[in-house]
C-alpha cells in the first residue's frame, strides 16, 4: 500500500496525464460532478458521484461503427475502428466499478463486441472508496459490492489529508509504478480505519436493509403478471433518464446517418422504456408503457440474474433514485412486488 | 498553392407562385445571382418548417434565406403571414443561441420581381460571404 | 492494428437474381462480389441483410444449406428496408452478416421422424430452407407432409417449386390452401388451422409451423387437440433486432434473446416465455 | 409551509370517491424519503388515506396525466390543480387533448415548491428526512450531527420564485382562497442572456446543451407535448437520431422542442424540474414568450381556453421577420 497527501494529489494526476488520457469527476459549471479529462486547473471532485456513470468510456452513447460510400449499385464499406489509446479514469465508486463486470458479461461473451473489448483493455480503473454514502445508495443489497473496499485495477481511499492506493491488478501494478516517485510505502492502518468510518456510515443508510432475495433467475412467473405492474407504471413518463443514468443498461440501436457523401453506421444507447423500442414493420410486442416498464426491471431482476449465475442488472448506484421525473425506481418496484425489507 | 476563394452555399426556400417565379424570370432576364444559391421550391412558404432551416445548415448551408409572396398576395391567402410570424420568432431563437442573425432572412419577392431576387440573393450571399463559413449550426460529419 | 473479428461489420453482397413470387413477396439471390456464398448456415438461421442509410433488418435464408452456390431470402414488402429491397435490380450490392440464431434440429431430433411442415403466407420462408434440406437427405426422415395456406393463390410462395418439385416427391404430401374461393383454384379452401384439423394428422409426426401470430396460435391449439404434444412442435419467431448477437436488448423476452436463443424454439419452450412475442 | 394539509386534502379526496363523484384520484404518493414523490392514480379512500402525499416536493404538474388517465378510468378522475397546473389544463383543453367531463378539478393554493438540489447545496448529501417547520424545513442528514433548518424561500425551485400566478384559472372546485397574477421577475435572466454578446451567448448555451443525454424527459414530461408521434421518435422523419451525436444534434433537438410549444407554452417549469442533467430549458420557453409578449402582445397560454395561439395566428400589421433585430438594436 502506497500514500500520497491530498495536496499533492494534483501532482499525481499530471504524472499519470503525461502519458494517458486521464478522467476523473470535476464539478461542473452548475456544480455537478462530470467525469472531465484532467489537465492542469481540474480538482477532483469532492462529489459522491456524477450523475452520468462512466459505462461512456467503454460504451459510450454515440459511437462509429463503420462507413459506407454508395456509387451507383456499388457499395464501398470501410471498417474505421481504431485501437482505443490507453486512458485511466479515476476516483470510480464501487457500483460503477461493479457495472463494468456487468457490461462486460454481456459485450464480451461471444461474439465479442471488438469496439467495447478495445477499450477496455485499453482502460485503467482507479476505484475509490466512498467516504460519504448517500441516502440513495444501496449497493448493500447487491452480493460483490463493497464501498469500504472496491475494486478496480487500484483501489484508492480518501482521508481527510491522505489518499491511499493499492494495486488490484498488472494494470494496477503499472500505474502504481508510474505514481512511485510521487507516493510513499506505507501500512494499512490508515486505511483499516477509514474502511470501518465507512461501514459504520453503510450501516446507517435507510436503504441498508433492501433485500433482493426474492428475486432472480427463474422468478419470471413469479412476477410477470403481479397487478402491482400497473400501479407501478401507470405515471410512468416513458423517458429514458433511468436507462441512460444507469450504469449497467446497455441497450443500443445502430442507425445509419446518411451525411450527404456518404452513410455513416452508428450505434447510440437506446431505452427499453421508448414506446418504438420494439416496433417492427408488422406491429409491436409491447404496446404499453407497463409493459415496457415491466421489461426494464424484469430484465436487472430476473432476467440478466437467470443468465448469468445469479448477478443481477443493478449495481444500487441510487442514479435512477436520484434522477427519475416522477421518482419511480428500483427501490420502489422491489419493495412493492417482491423484496419486502428484511425486518 | 492558391487559396480557394470562399463562396458561401446559400440554400433558398422559394414559394411556388411568386418568389420562384421571380427567380425565373430573374433567370431570363439574365441577370446575375450567384451560382452557390440553391433554390427549393416550396407550394407556400408557410411550408418551411423550422428543420428545413436547420437540416439545411447542417447539410452545409452558409446561409438560409425563405422567399414568398409579399404578405397579402399568398396564394393561399394568408400562408406567408404564419412565416412572418413563426420566422421571427426562429430567428429571434437562433439569435439567442449565438447564432449570426445575418445567417438567416425573410424576403417577399413577387413574381414580378426578377430584379428584386437577382438583387436580394446577391446581397445576401455578400452578407453571409462576410461571415465567413457557418460554423455555428454545423454537422462536423457532412463536412467531410 | 491487427482487428478483431466484428459481427456487427458485414460483408458486401450481390444480388443477382430477383424473382416476383407474389404481389408483394420477392426472392433475391445473395452472392458475395466474387460470386461465392457469402457464408455456410443451417436451416432456420437468419441472415442480416443491410442498405446503408436505409436500414438493417433480419431475414430467414430461405435457401437450404445444401445449396452452396448462393443464399436466398423471400421478402415481403412490409417496411423501409424491404421496400427498398423490392426495387432493387440484379447487381445491386447489399450488405450481410450472419448467420445467427440457432437452427432446426434437423440433425437430431428430426431425424428418422415424419415431419408435418405447416405455414401461413410469407412464413414458408424460413420453412423452405428446412423443407429442402429435408429433401436433399431425403432417406434420413421419414414421411413430409407440407401444409401452406395463404390469402390467394397469387400469394403462394414458391409455387412453382412446390407444384413442380415437392409433390412430385415421393412421401411428400403437400396440402395446399386459400383463405377465400378463387377463380381457377380447384384446391381447397379455408383457413390453415381448420385445414389442419380436417386433415387430422397422425401424432406420430414432429410438427414445424411458421405464419402470422395469430395462425400460429390457432393452428398450435388445433395441433393439441388433435393429439400433439407441444414437445413435438417447433416454430420460429420474429421480434425486432439490431446486433444479432443479443446484445442490443431488442429482442429480449424473458430470459431469452430471439436472435441467439432462437429464433426456433420448441413450443413448450415457448409457453415457459412470458407471453411478450 | 404550504397553507393547505395534507388532511384537507385527503378528506377532500376521500369525500368524493365515498360519494361517487369521482372513480379515481390523480395525486401525490409517497416515496422512500421525503422528497421523492410520484404521481399515482389512487382508485380507493385505503390507498389515499395510506398514500397520499402533499408537502413542497408535490411539483409535478398533472395536466398531462389527463390525456392517458381520462381515456382509462370509468367515470370521472380527480385532480389537484396548483395553480400554474391550471394554466396547462385549459391549454389541452383549448387542444381537445382530454374529455373535461371526465375530470373534477380541485383547485389548491401552492406556496411555492422546493428544490431538493437547491436542499442538497445547503446541507449536503445523505438526507434522510425532511420536515415542515412552518417556514423552514427540518433537514436530516446522516452526517450533521443535529437536524438543519433551511428557510424555505431559500431552497424554492426557479420556477416558483418566478412564479407568474397564484390564481386559479380553471376548477370545479377551489380549497382555500385564490390568489392573483403576479408581477413576476421571470424574463430578467432571458434579458440578461438578451443583453451577451452573440459569442457569449453561444457559448452560454453550447455549455448548457453540452450535457444533455437524449433522455427525453423535457419532452415527456411537458404538457405541450402531447403528440401522438412525436417528430423525434418518428424513423420517417429523418431526424429521429436518437442521440446527441455532436453540438448539431443537442441545438437541433432543442430548439425544435422549444418551437414546437412555443405559443403555447404555458411557462409550467417542468422541462427544467425534470432535467437530469440540469440544463435551464425554460429559458428557451421563455425566450419564446418574451418575444411573443414584445411583438404580438401580452399574451399567457393556457389563461383561458380556447385563445387562439399566437403562432397559429396574425395580423396584416405582423413585423418582419428582419425588423425582429432592428427592435433589439434599439433597446441596446
Amino acid at each position: 500500500m502506497r500514500k500520497c497527501s491530498l495536496d499533492s494529489i494534483n501532482k499525481i494526476f499530471g504524472k499519470i496525464a503525461e502519458t494517458n488520457k486521464l478522467y476523473l469527476p470535476v464539478d461542473g459549471s452548475d456544480g455537478v460532478a462530470v467525469y472531465t479529462k484532467w489537465e492542469e486547473g481540474k480538482e477532483w471532485s469532492n462529489a459522491l458521484n456524477t450523475v452520468r456513470s462512466p459505462k461512456d468510456f467503454f460504451f459510450p452513447q454515440v459511437e462509429n461503427l463503420m462507413e459506407f460510400k454508395t456509387s451507383g449499385k456499388n457499395i464501398e464499406l470501410t471498417d474505421i475502428r481504431e485501437e482505443a489509446e490507453d486512458f485511466v479514469i479515476f476516483g470510480v465508486r464501487a457500483c460503477d466499478v461493479r457495472s463494468f463486470d456487468i457490461l462486460d458479461r454481456v459485450f464480451l461473451t461471444d461474439p465479442v463486441d471488438s469496439f467495447y473489448a478495445s477499450r477496455r483493455e485499453h482502460g485503467v480503473i482507479v476505484s475509490v472508496a466512498c467516504s460519504k454514502p448517500s441516502e440513495t445508495c444501496f449497493c448493500q443489497t447487491f452480493d460483490n459490492i463493497d464501498a469500504t473496499n472496491p475494486l478496480g485495477d487500484v483501489t484508492a481511499w480518501k482521508t481527510e489529508d491522505s489518499v491511499y492506493f493499492k494495486a488490484n491488478t498488472e494494470k494496477g501494478e503499472a500505474f502504481m509504478k508510474k505514481i512511485e516517485s510521487l507516493t510513499e510505502e506505507c501500512d494499512d492502518t490508515a486505511v483499516a480505519a477509514e474502511k470501518d468510518k465507512i461501514a459504520a456510515i453503510m450501516k446507517k443508510l435507510p436503504l441498508k436493509d433492501l433485500s433482493a432475495d426474492a428475486f432472480g433467475g427463474g422468478k419470471t412467473d413469479t412476477f410477470f403478471n403481479v397487478p402491482e405492474w400497473d400501479e407501478l407504471s401507470a405515471t410512468c413518463l416513458g423517458c429514458g433518464t433511468c436507462t441512460f443514468v444507469c450504469p449497467t443498461c446497455q441497450c443500443y440501436d445502430i442507425k445509419d446517418f446518411n451525411t450527404g457523401n456518404g452513410v455513416i453506421r452508428y450505434r447510440c444507447w437506446d431505452s427499453c422504456m421508448y414506446s418504438e423500442f420494439t416496433k417492427m414493420a408488422h406491429g409491436n410486442n409491447r404496446l404499453s408503457q407497463k409493459e415496457r416498464f415491466r421489461q426494464r426491471f424484469m430484465h436487472k431482476l430476473v432476467y440478466y440474474p437467470e443468465n448469468n449465475e445469479g448477478i443481477f442488472g443493478c449495481v444500487g448506484c441510487g442514479r435512477c433514485l436520484a434522477k427519475c421525473p416522477i421518482s419511480m425506481n428500483i427501490v420502489k418496484v422491489m419493495k412493492k412486488i417482491g423484496g419486502k425489507v428484511n425486518e | 498553392m492558391q487559396v480557394k476563394e470562399y463562396k458561401p452555399l446559400i440554400v433558398a426556400f422559394c414559394c411556388n407562385w411568386c418568389s420562384y417565379a421571380g427567380a425565373d424570370l430573374a433567370g431570363n432576364n439574365r441577370l446575375n445571382y450567384p451560382a452557390d444559391v440553391k433554390i427549393i421550391r416550396v407550394p407556400c412558404s408557410c411550408r418551411v418548417n423550422p428543420m428545413f432551416i436547420l437540416r439545411a445548415f447542417q447539410r452545409g448551408a452558409d446561409g438560409v434565406i425563405i422567399c414568398g409572396c409579399h404578405p397579402g398576395d399568398c396564394h393561399y391567402t394568408s400562408g406567408n403571414y404564419y412565416t412572418r410570424r413563426r420566422m421571427a420568432a426562429l430567428f429571434s431563437m437562433l439569435d439567442f443561441l449565438g447564432i449570426e442573425k445575418e445567417r438567416t432572412r425573410v424576403e417577399w419577392v413577387s413574381a414580378a420581381e426578377g430584379a428584386k431576387f437577382a438583387a436580394t440573393m446577391n446581397e445576401f450571399a455578400q452578407t453571409v460571404a462576410s461571415l465567413g463559413e457557418n460554423k455555428r449550426l454545423e454537422d462536423l460529419r457532412c463536412k467531410k | 492494428m491487427n482487428k478483431m473479428e466484428e459481427t456487427l461489420i458485414p460483408k458486401i453482397g450481390v444480388i443477382t437474381d430477383v424473382r416476383i413470387d407474389t404481389p408483394d413477396i420477392k426472392t433475391f439471390r445473395v452472392v458475395t462480389p466474387d460470386g461465392k456464398k457469402a457464408f455456410d448456415h443451417r436451416p432456420g438461421q437468419c441472415a442480416m441483410l443491410s442498405i446503408p442509410g436505409v436500414g438493417e433488418a433480419m431475414f430467414s435464408i430461405t435457401s437450404s444449406p445444401t445449396n452452396t452456390e448462393f443464399m436466398e431470402f423471400s421478402i415481403k414488402k412490409c417496411g423501409c428496408v424491404t421496400e427498398w429491397l423490392h426495387q432493387a435490380e440484379v447487381g445491386q450490392q447489399i450488405t450481410i452478416r450472419g448467420p445467427y440464431g440457432n437452427p432446426f434440429p434437423v440433425d437430431d431430433v428430426f431425424a428418422g421422424k415424419n415431419l408435418l411442415f405447416i405455414a401461413g403466407g410469407v412464413g414458408l420462408a424460413p420453412l423452405r430452407s428446412v423443407i429442402n434440406y429435408c429433401r436433399h437427405y431425403r432417406d434420413r426422415y421419414g414421411d413430409i407432409d407440407i401444409v401452406y395456406g395463404s390469402r390467394s393463390k397469387d400469394d403462394l410462395l414458391d409455387y412453382k417449386e412446390i407444384i413442380e418439385e415437392w409433390s412430385n416427391d415421393a412421401g411428400v404430401n403437400v396440402h395446399l390452401t386459400i383463405d377465400n374461393p378463387q377463380e381457377g383454384w380447384d384446391g381447397h379452401v379455408g383457413f390453415v388451422p381448420n385445414y389442419v384439423k380436417e386433415l387430422g394428422f397422425d401424432t406420430n409426426k414432429t410438427a414445424v409451423l411458421c405464419g402470422p401470430p395469430i395462425m400460429i396460435k390457432f393452428t398450435l391449439d388445433g395441433l393439441t387437440s388433435i393429439g400433439f404434444d407441444k414437445t413435438q412442435i417447433y416454430t420460429t419467431l420474429e421480434l425486432r433486432m439490431k446486433c444479432g448477437v443479443g446484445k442490443c436488448g431488442r429482442c429480449n423476452v424473458g430470459s431469452k434473446y430471439v436472435c441467439k436463443d432462437g429464433p426456433v424454439f420448441r413450443c413448450d419452450e415457448l409457453e415457459e416465455l412470458p407471453d411478450e412475442y | 409551509m404550504q397553507k393547505i394539509t395534507r388532511d384537507q386534502l385527503v378528506e377532500k379526496a376521500v369525500a368524493l370517491l365515498s360519494d361517487g363523484t369521482v372513480s379515481a384520484v390523480l395525486g401525490w404518493s409517497r416515496g422512500e424519503f421525503d422528497y421523492d414523490i410520484t404521481p399515482a392514480v389512487f382508485k380507493s379512500a385505503e390507498e389515499v388515506k395510506e398514500n397520499f402525499v402533499w408537502n413542497d416536493f408535490c411539483g409535478a404538474n398533472f395536466s398531462k396525466y389527463l390525456v392517458a388517465q381520462t381515456g382509462k378510468v370509468e367515470g370521472k378522475i380527480l385532480v389537484f390543480l396548483k395553480p400554474c397546473d391550471t394554466y396547462s389544463f385549459n391549454q389541452l383543453l383549448t387542444e381537445h387533448r382530454f374529455d373535461r367531463e371526465k375530470v373534477y378539478a380541485v383547485g389548491i393554493p401552492c406556496e411555492g415548491m422546493a428544490d431538493i438540489a437547491k436542499v442538497r447545496e445547503i446541507v449536503g448529501d445523505g438526507i434522510v428526512s425532511i420536515e415542515d417547520d412552518g417556514e423552514s424545513l427540518k433537514v436530516s442528514t446522516l452526517y450533521a450531527d443535529a437536524p438543519v433548518l433551511v428557510g424555505a424561500k431559500d431552497v424554492m425551485a426557479e420556477r416558483c420564485v418566478n412564479c407568474k400566478s397564484k390564481k386559479h384559472v380553471a376548477f370545479d372546485e377551489l380549497m382555500g382562497e385564490d390568489g392573483e397574477v403576479i408581477e413576476s421577475a421571470r424574463f430578467d435572466e432571458v434579458a440578461r442572456l438578451e443583453a451577451m454578446t452573440p459569442d457569449e451567448r453561444f457559448l452560454f448555451w453550447q455549455n448548457e446543451l453540452s450535457r444533455c443525454i437524449r433522455c427525453n424527459a423535457c419532452r415527456d414530461a411537458c404538457p405541450a407535448c402531447t403528440c401522438e408521434k412525436c417528430v423525434f421518435d418518428n424513423p420517417d422523419s429523418a431526424v429521429e437520431n436518437k442521440a446527441p451525436a455532436n453540438s448539431f444534434e443537442e441545438k437541433m433537438f432543442h430548439i425544435i422542442r422549444a418551437f414546437h410549444v412555443a405559443g403555447r407554452c404555458t411557462d409550467c417549469g417542468e422541462c427544467s424540474r425534470v432535467c437530469p442533467q440540469n440544463i435551464p430549458l425554460h429559458l428557451l420557453n421563455r425566450k419564446f414568450i418574451k418575444d411573443i409578449n414584445e411583438f404580438y402582445g401580452e399574451y399567457q397560454a393556457g389563461a383561458e381556453v380556447g385563445s387562439r395561439a399566437p403562432l397559429v395566428d396574425y395580423t396584416t400589421e405582423d413585423l418582419e421577420p428582419g425588423e425582429v433585430f432592428e427592435r433589439g438594436d434599439q433597446d441596446a
